[in-house]
């Protein structure tokens, strides 16, 4: 850590750091892809992505990163996963909890509509997190192989959290004695989501079975141009959905550009402390921050729409997908590898 | 050799689909139709044909061809009730003839 | 300007559709419309929307709009005799309003 | 608690299919649903279902659920007048129940 | 072979043998993917493989097969393949043959439901065949480039003699004169079928056109991670499918159950006649057994339900995703496999 | 260029060098999976390409070619575009100007419908051209990074020109004062289209990105493969089409056959014309023919149809599926190579 007394200098060299990256990562494929849809979804593009495609995408990205995670995990120890893990379910609940109070307090904000988009932001979208592990692995930081796996710790307890949230809230402002809310049908029902039970899929075949072949002949090098895929039908649809977040109250667009980043570094202090407690790698950390700073944009809006039934799926969507994946993507990336390099020197 | 019967629809959110198909059926429904659609109404535009990040918000159609008004009425006022207060959506009656009646009854 | 007319809907497994369709042109209707189709009847369930290994064996809804009764009766009497026996599905009527009346005539 | 409604229902080539449903809320209906079709009618088959390499030429239908005729006849006019004599296509009414009758108005 | 004196030697070696292999298979990327479909669907998942997908895997897996078949048919000789295909048709009409035989005389099943089943059974499934290959081709096994073009000698006629055999029955049924079926309709449309047409076309275009490029970067490198999410898929339908299994009569699952292994080794048998007669390699006898083995998933259903349409689909489908494929491809593979290396040595 | 002398032995050397190409080409794989296509198609094949595949299979052929494209001109000079592009402008109206002239006169062919066909003609096929592109670098020929930029530069005006020479011709036949046709909107119509926006967003992605990585990963290594999908569809699909071909007049089907070797010519006359003033590659020739005898079947016929309604959609693309991209693929393609290589030497 530098010196306290060159401050300024390390504010102004942490800048051109930052800004040096964005230039690259703007020019990575994953971010360009994303922008490139935004782009000409502006222009009024008729390309579409098939939605079978968009959904074969999203399959492999999460089969690619359990298998490698499963394979891996053979070699590696589990027990150093506990901190970390305690970490993400602590930053998934944090997010909710400290949001809601925020949001809840704004003019013009419905409280359910206020605690399902907190509960999206609080979980974890896989494609942000593919975009920033391809840059990972393209930049050779090493992460430890369970770390993609920390995505169900940080996602399901912010949903859960907020499902719950929202029925005491419900209860209390109808005066009615509450009804006992169930949790276990809900982290059942995110656990059967077709994203995270592709990822758990692929980590116990990883495990179990010897799918190394199919690995390196197709989930491997595939991976990246999925994911350009991937991006490019988000970006086309981030622009798509402008129109429904105009529909609502301004202070969804603002949460939604400003929570990513903050999410992001409060993920980045809880990694750091686990690196602190227990080694966790810098590109760990990095990983953390990235899952506190994306909103979840596969698993995340059904489970709230069912869990939520009465918010407004215009707010919460719209913010997550127009404005909140964009700016995970676009700025925070790039931001916490920056800082990963300069805490942890060229580590990440 | 046919028969006047009335004919529920009920346009709603993709995402309900199944619960709405389970409740139909406990209306005492011999069957139902599902065809998958998109539309406006007083929410947001739903497409049934392009890759949405969240496709459960797209629309479906579900008819049910019902041998009296009373169950017909039954399945719109329940799914009504448990549903289209926090879920987009519409229902309507239309009047058929159905053809091989005795299919229809339980 | 608009001219009453009786609409044919057959609701049955998607493997037969062409077979049908054939058979409603033969029967002398100018055109019809198929939409495909998932549901629940006194067999099994067939979902419109997912891989299912034997694809074929989902639905379709065909709708005819026919100028008379005499030819409605004659698709729905046709397709029942030829098809229903063996293939499931459903066939009913529906009384429409024609507006372009021509079009629906040989 | 259910009231008498026309539903207009237009089936044309997909193609069309944004401009329809413009011109459909231009004349002041509260909403439409659109489905993927295909069909055959006086011009040529149009398959919903297979890799067409010219794709936006298959058939929607599209259903209008209106609170009065004379909505119902706009509609089906300004359809006809601005797309039938180019574009294939043809349009009916149906009369239906509507259950929740205020979403229906304006 | 080895001498009878010390056949419990022989049989434990055996049994050692294959439960070895087993443990192996079990991790082989395809079988593994078929397990972990089975097992997600259970646990309730909502994890899809869009039907698009699935029927291009269907598609890239008979091309693939298809075009490195024409490609070495070219330089191999086509004569030899006259005794193996004598023996595919044997063993088709064979299993429906016989096992009409006994099912027909079960309690609770109708005629119409047996045929049809054992139709099913006797006609080849094309991704357990891709199944195969791939262990085989992995573990150096070489066949004669022909062998997947038995195929259709073995699909077709047990399809036809499955459908003249339930008019047969219907006519002597009703008492009423037969109206003579025609087979060469059948024969047609069972080669017009998607899955038989694309590996036709693949044999045609290996044969007559150079597809070595696209072959080679294309459908070779990709085709064990099609097969797997084509594994996956029929995993999860397989699951999907028991419901329906399940409101039919138990002969069905009992059948599935069984048969496979039996059809697989009277098929290994007629595979070894060939291999005494003409010297038919001992990975074409492990490929004949599995094609016997194996129940049609693709083509056979609606070839079936349009030939005969009294019976219900419920039964033969359910009997054969249910309880067929996963025996033939879990539990039939490997044990031929270990009867080969049993048999020829360490051929296969 | 050879001493006019002896221009017959000339010619003999031309045809058996065209022929001999022939039947190199008829083996590429393009062509066989296209004429595969219409081989099964036409033995009444039920095997389908899914739509979402289709679509899948034209987005990754563009967005390669983009890319490609994109990457090199960052190296390259982009002046030297200019004057190529003017004969694409060129070539692109001619053949609409000339060709209505012509076609507009043929008993039994509406004046809309003529048109339509001539725009369809003149417009530009992505899959014809990527087919050329394979077999040019196949062939190791170089040509300018920016030649496949040249599309949109013969394509947007031929659609333009026919939409306005439609509106003209019924005006004049009405006898009503013609409303003034406005001609942005039908170019930005155009540049919106599917097609064109993946080729554009590629080219972008390729200048301003830093997409290498994942075009070496997925883009270019399955290019090939995806093509050979698309050409089969798209013979599949020119059988199919044939039913209402026949329904039109004959002159459709024989404009179809002659017109893409004449437009191939005159593209080739205009690229040569481009190569002896500016150096013009002589592969960048060949494919400003491929472009010019290729028929637009993405992008042109939706434009066509909502530029030109009362012109009926069978008489058009019954002739350019059918038989015009049959024949500009399998006949013009070859020719044009073969012609480059007498006229440049083997450049091509
Ligand atoms: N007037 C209408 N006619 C036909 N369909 C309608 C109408 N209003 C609503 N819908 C359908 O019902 C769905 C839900 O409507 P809403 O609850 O008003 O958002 C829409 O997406 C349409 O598919
Ligand atoms: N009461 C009903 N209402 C609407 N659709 C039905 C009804 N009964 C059957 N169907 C449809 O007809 C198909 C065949 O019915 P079944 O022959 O009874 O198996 C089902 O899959 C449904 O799509
Ligand atoms: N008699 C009919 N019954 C049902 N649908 C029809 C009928 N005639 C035409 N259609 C539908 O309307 C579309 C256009 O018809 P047309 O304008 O006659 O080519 C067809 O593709 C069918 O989907
Ligand atoms: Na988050
Ligand atoms: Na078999
Ligand atoms: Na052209």
């Amino acid at each position: 850590m530098p010196h306290p007394a060159n401050h300024w200098r390390v504010t102004i060299d942490l800048l051109t750091e930052i800004l040096g990256r964005f230039l690259i990562q703007f020019q990575s494929p994953a971010l360009a892809f994303l922008l490139g849809g935004i782009l000409i979804a502006a222009c009024g593009s008729r390309l579409q992505i098939p939605d079978a495609v968009y959904k074969f995408c999203v399959f492999m990205l999460l089969m690619r990163i359990g298998l490698e995670g499963g394979i891996e995990i053979r070699h590696g120890e589990i027990v150093s996963m506990l901190v970390p893990a305690v970490a993400a379910v602590a930053v998934g609940c944090l997010i909710v909890y400290l949001g809601r109070m925020v949001l809840i307090r704004l003019p013009g904000v419905r409280p359910d509509d206020a605690i399902a988009t907190v509960g999206l932001f609080g979980a974890v979208s896989a494609s942000t997190l593919a975009a920033a592990m391809v840059l990972l692995e393209q930049q050779q930081a090493r992460f430890e192989a369970w770390v993609p796996a920390l995505y169900p710790f940080m996602d399901i307890p912010a949903l859960v959290l907020a499902i719950v949230l929202a029925n005491i809230q419900k209860s209390s402002a109808s005066g009615v004695q509450r009804k006992k809310i169930r949790i276990m049908p809900i982290v059942l029902e995110s656990l059967q989501g077709s994203a995270l039970s592709a990822l758990l899929l692929g980590i116990l075949l990883g495990l179990l079975a010897h799918p190394e072949s199919v690995f390196e002949t197709f989930y491997d090098p595939l991976f990246q141009g999925f994911l350009s895929v991937l991006m490019l039908t988000m970006g086309l649809e981030a622009y798509s959905r402008l129109v429904e977040l105009r529909a609502v109250a301004h202070w969804y667009a603002l949460y939604a550009a400003i929570a990513p980043i903050l999410h992001g570094l409060l993920g980045f202090a809880f990694g750091y402390i686990a690196h602190v407690l227990t080694g966790f790698s810098p590109a760990g950390v990095v990983l953390l921050a990235v899952m506190a700073g994306s909103s979840s944009d596969i698993s995340g809006p059904p489970t709230l729409r069912a869990g939520i039934p009465s918010a407004n799926p215009s707010a919460y969507i719209g913010a997550s997908t127009s404005v909140g994946t964009p700016v995970a993507i676009v700025f925070g990336i790039p931001l916490y590898i920056a800082l990963a390099d300069w805490i942890f020197g060229s580590a990440a | 050799m046919s028969l006047e019967a009335v004919k529920v629809v009920v346009i709603t959110e993709k995402l309900i689909a199944e619960k709405v198909c389970a409740l139909i059926e406990a209306c005492g429904a011999t069957g139902y139709t599902v065809v998958a659609a998109g539309g406006k109404g007083s929410r947001s535009i739903r497409s049934a044909n392009r890759a949405r990040v969240v496709d459960e918000f797209s629309n479906v159609k579900i008819e049910v061809v019902t041998p009296d008004v009373a169950m017909a009425n039954q399945i719109a006022e329940s799914v009504i009730d448990e549903f289209l207060n926090d879920y987009s959506g519409i229902t309507y009656f239309e009047t058929v003839q159905i053809v091989r009646s005795q299919k229809f009854r339980r």
